[in-house]
């Protein structure tokens, strides 16, 4: 199957210093992809060049197949498709209130206002965030503002949504409503965490970014214990356990109940 | 636009602290009083201060000219005064000659007086008036903003025509070619500021 | 995230000359913008220019390429504010209409190019080796009263703060098809954005005040600063130039 | 044995909205204490109270058995003893560079010079920022500016800690390194945090902040799945496996050695 969106071996950096050099990522369509490294490991700039907000200096960023140029006809075409939510929602808020908020990009894509404002209550159902439409933004909670920024994407229905931390700082509930809530969204998710336990529980894909390098595959890289130790992450805990006590990883063990079944109780 | 370092002949440069200090010793003394009235005020001056720097960051969409962005010191001088302002103006100046290298250190008394204390004083003003009249307040903020903007950029234009005054026509040549270069290219971006500042007042008033 | 805004600044605080006192460094950046400022074009501001790209790109080893950058806003108004200088309305010369130019005029226009483009050299001395804090500290020692100080210090640090919110939202602005949007909606969006860093502005200002009670801040913000050992060579060197520019000037005049 | 910090049976609100009532908590010197909740619980409003910043409006924080009166004097005073670091580094770090931040607290407390510069070093060697003791706050990644924010308050040496999410945006090994340092510190710790794992690896005691009340308790208290529920934390995963597997949960398991023994292999 062939990729929607993909990075073909770029090299990125800001002045002399490169971050991502020759790294490579697939996304085929309807995949989800949890993208996972230390801080400052690139990640983000990952997430930036797929978005197109970034450019590589070297290599390139292919949607359909298509060659990604960075000039404003082609990068418009792009940001129909692909969305990349930043981590703080203070970043991408700027309206007077929520509903004002959601409907920028919508407005920006050239719809008449009827199609706009059902778009902006579709994003803001998907995102349970109906309750907050009239609300000014900054009175928002962290968690509510992180979910009106998602809302705020999705409204413009794009293709492939790129997620830059969204559960961090969230209460366990928090993420486990907005896990399930993008699982409902079918849409192409390509999510950056430092959270492996999530990782493993939610993505068909793992990819590892480390020494300015990218490793993709099955979440079963997550056993590969060099790369986790040269990626400043743990090994998720069900799998940690499951190799201590000996048992089979294949098929891999993703939660807890895996676990408790392998365990053979 | 700022006079940039070694434009100015010596002795104005000198003429133009001179005029500026006085105010700007009176606006610090504020700043002062302001500081020990509430420690807090530091930090709310100190915001107002990095916002206007950030301001030259923003640019203004569909204008003349590619590098515009608003100035923002009407606002600043309806909300913190114009002696304030003529502090915060002279920090902002002082910072966007060391790190952008808009401006210089011996055109800094020219620049302070036109930016950080003709335009705000202006501004001010206009405010006051208007609001005496029954005019509704985002009429105020329009020509607050706008005759700010503009009368900086038209004291810029004297400053330099007293320096260059022209060879045929004098004080009055120079001032019409300054202030054709200047100021009115300046008149629809003194708009477009009067008009963000109006836009920015229904922001304030709708949150 | 480091912007086009703070290059200088991000340069300063990599210099070598980072660690020299900056006594010395206003020292030489001043007296050569005063030398570019009060010597003639030739031979003054040209040896100022030099000199200063010399020891911007030399012992202060600043790339090639951001003296560059650097040097496009002042040197654009420089052509900008020349231009008028140089022509005349009226009298003799080269021109259509009322408009004239003339030798003399081309000439002092030239000389304020000169001036200016030598002033900015020497200026960018002191600026791309001294990063903007380290010139606020030192104003301390001339006895500009503390407060002042404090809120120049202060502000230092929240324009970073502020530069890369404000920066940030531009950018998402534009992931979401900002730059597609009409001129109308355009200005909206703009008004909103600067309204909502004006009130994070205000919420930062509020916390950090919170944080720094909590750290015994009462009245003073007075931290530690590092004393820096005095370089006679440098002044030696740095003086010495200066004069020698001078010299020069006289030699020739 | 005596507490060295509470909080005895404090409200707290804004306006008139109440976030903690009634709500105490006990500190006793040398303690480990995880505060859990979920966001928005009052678990910041808390820690607030008990660094002095905010005064409740019924009851009454007291140290070392002493009513805290939030006056002047007496907030100086406590301000020596107990120190606040807020989630945010960037609420709290306002120097240019690092060594000027982290001396503001030693000369705030009236320190000569001399002595202050070696608390400086002391505390910059003490969370490992040495080497960015000359840096520039501004350009400092978001794991740095937390251990520096930390460093500010190390270097009062205080008798308590307070650290609110101190490790929410760090990356595992960032998080496991950060806990190695408090745990080098021999200070009295309080940690507000969302993880429930890091909370029963790392604390002796645990809070749990739900309905504006604190209940608090040994680390067994994360096996209340009532309480659990009512503060949208989860069960840490330790503990559901033994539950789940029906072994016996005392003592509590806590690594995942604890859990291998006690599943017997």
């Amino acid at each position: 199957m062939t990729a929607l969106l993909e990075a073909a071996a770029v090299t990125l950096g800001f002045h002399d210093h490169v971050v991502l050099r020759d790294a490579s990522l697939t996304i085929r369509r309807g995949s989800r992809i949890a993208l996972l490294g230390a801080n400052g490991s690139g990640k983000t700039t990952l997430l930036s060049a797929l978005s197109g907000a970034l450019e590589p200096s070297v290599g390139v960023v292919r949607f359909g197949g298509q060659d990604l140029r960075h000039d404003r006809r082609n990068l418009r075409e792009h940001r129909r498709h692909v969305q990349l939510v930043l981590q703080d929602p203070d970043d991408q808020l700027f309206s007077a209130d929520v509903t004002q908020d959601v409907s920028f990009g919508p407005l920006n894509l050239g719809l008449d206002e009827a199609t706009a404002w059902a778009r902006v209550e579709e994003a803001l159902n998907l995102l349970s965030v109906t309750h907050l439409a009239e609300r000014p933004t900054h009175q928002l909670s962290y968690g509510e503002r992180k979910r009106v920024a998602i809302a705020g994407a999705v409204a413009m229905r794009p293709e492939v949504l790129l997620l830059d931390e969204p559960t961090a700082g969230l209460d366990p509930v928090g993420v486990a409503e907005l896990m399930a809530t993008l699982a409902g969204l079918g849409t192409t998710v390509v999510l950056a965490t430092h959270d492996v336990d999530l990782a493993l529980s939610w993505a068909d894909e793992v990819a590892v970014v480390s020494d300015g390098g990218v490793r993709q595959g099955t979440p079963s890289l997550l056993l590969d214990a060099a790369l986790i130790r040269s990626a400043r992450l743990r090994m998720p805990w069900q799998l940690e356990l499951v190799t201590r006590l000996g048992l089979p990883v294949d098929p891999l063990p993703r939660t807890i109940d895996d676990v408790l079944t392998r365990i053979g109780r | 636009m700022h006079i940039a370092e070694g434009f100015l002949p010596p002795i104005q440069c000198a003429v133009w602290f001179a005029a500026s200090a006085p105010f700007v010793i009176h606006g610090a003394r504020a700043v002062i009083a302001k500081a020990k009235e509430s420690p807090e005020n530091k930090l709310l001056l100190a915001a107002a201060g990095a916002f206007t720097f950030v301001l030259s960051a923003i640019k203004l969409p569909s204008v003349t000219g590619s590098s515009s962005h608003p100035t923002g010191t009407g606002a600043g001088a309806i909300l913190f005064g114009p002696p304030v302002m003529a502090f915060l103006g002279t920090i902002v100046l002082l910072f966007q000659a060391l790190l952008l290298a808009h401006g210089g250190l011996t055109t800094l008394g020219a620049n302070v007086f036109s930016m950080a204390i003709a335009g705000p004083w202006a501004g001010y003003g206009i405010w006051k008036l208007i609001r005496r009249t029954s005019a509704p307040a985002w009429v105020g903020v329009f020509f607050a903003m706008a005759v700010a903007d503009l009368v900086t950029y038209c004291v810029t234009s004297v400053q330099l025509a007293i320096a260059f005054p022209d060879a045929a026509s004098g004080f009055a040549g120079a001032l019409t070619k300054f202030l054709t270069v200047f100021a009115v290219t300046q008149i629809p971006l003194a708009v477009a500021e009067g008009v963000l500042g109006v836009l920015l007042f229904g922001f304030f008033t709708r949150v | 995230m480091t912007s086009h805004d703070t290059t200088i600044d991000d340069a300063a605080w990599a210099s070598p000359w980072r660690r020299r006192r900056v006594g010395e460094k206003v020292l030489l950046s001043v007296s050569l913008v005063l030398t570019a400022l009060l010597t003639p074009p030739w031979p003054g501001c040209v040896l100022v220019a030099c000199l200063s790209v010399f020891l911007i790109l030399g012992p202060a080893r600043i790339r090639a390429s951001l003296l560059a950058t650097v040097m496009i806003a002042p040197v654009t108004f420089l052509i900008i504010g020349a231009l008028p200088v140089a022509i005349h309305l009226g009298g003799d010369g080269w021109g259509i209409g009322p408009v004239r130019i003339n030798a003399d005029g081309a000439t002092t226009a030239l000389g304020l190019i000169a001036h200016g483009i030598a002033g900015t050299l020497a200026l960018m001395v002191l600026a791309t080796t001294t990063p903007m804090v380290d010139v606020i500290t030192w104003l301390r020692a001339l006895r500009v009263p503390d407060p002042l100080l404090d809120i120049a210090s202060l502000t230092y640090r929240l324009l970073f703060v502020l530069l890369s919110t404000t920066l940030a939202v531009r950018q998402a602005q534009v992931a979401r098809l900002g730059d597609a949007a009409s001129w109308r909606r355009r200005w909206h969006a703009l008004a909103s954005t600067i309204g909502s860093i004006i009130l994070r502005s205000w919420q930062r200002a509020t916390n950090l005040q919170r944080g720094l009670e909590g750290r015994g801040y009462e009245e003073s913000l007075r931290t530690l600063s590092p004393r820096r050992a005095r370089s006679w060579p440098f002044i030696g060197v740095s003086l010495a130039s200066v004069a020698g520019v001078w010299a020069t000037c006289w030699v020739l005049a």
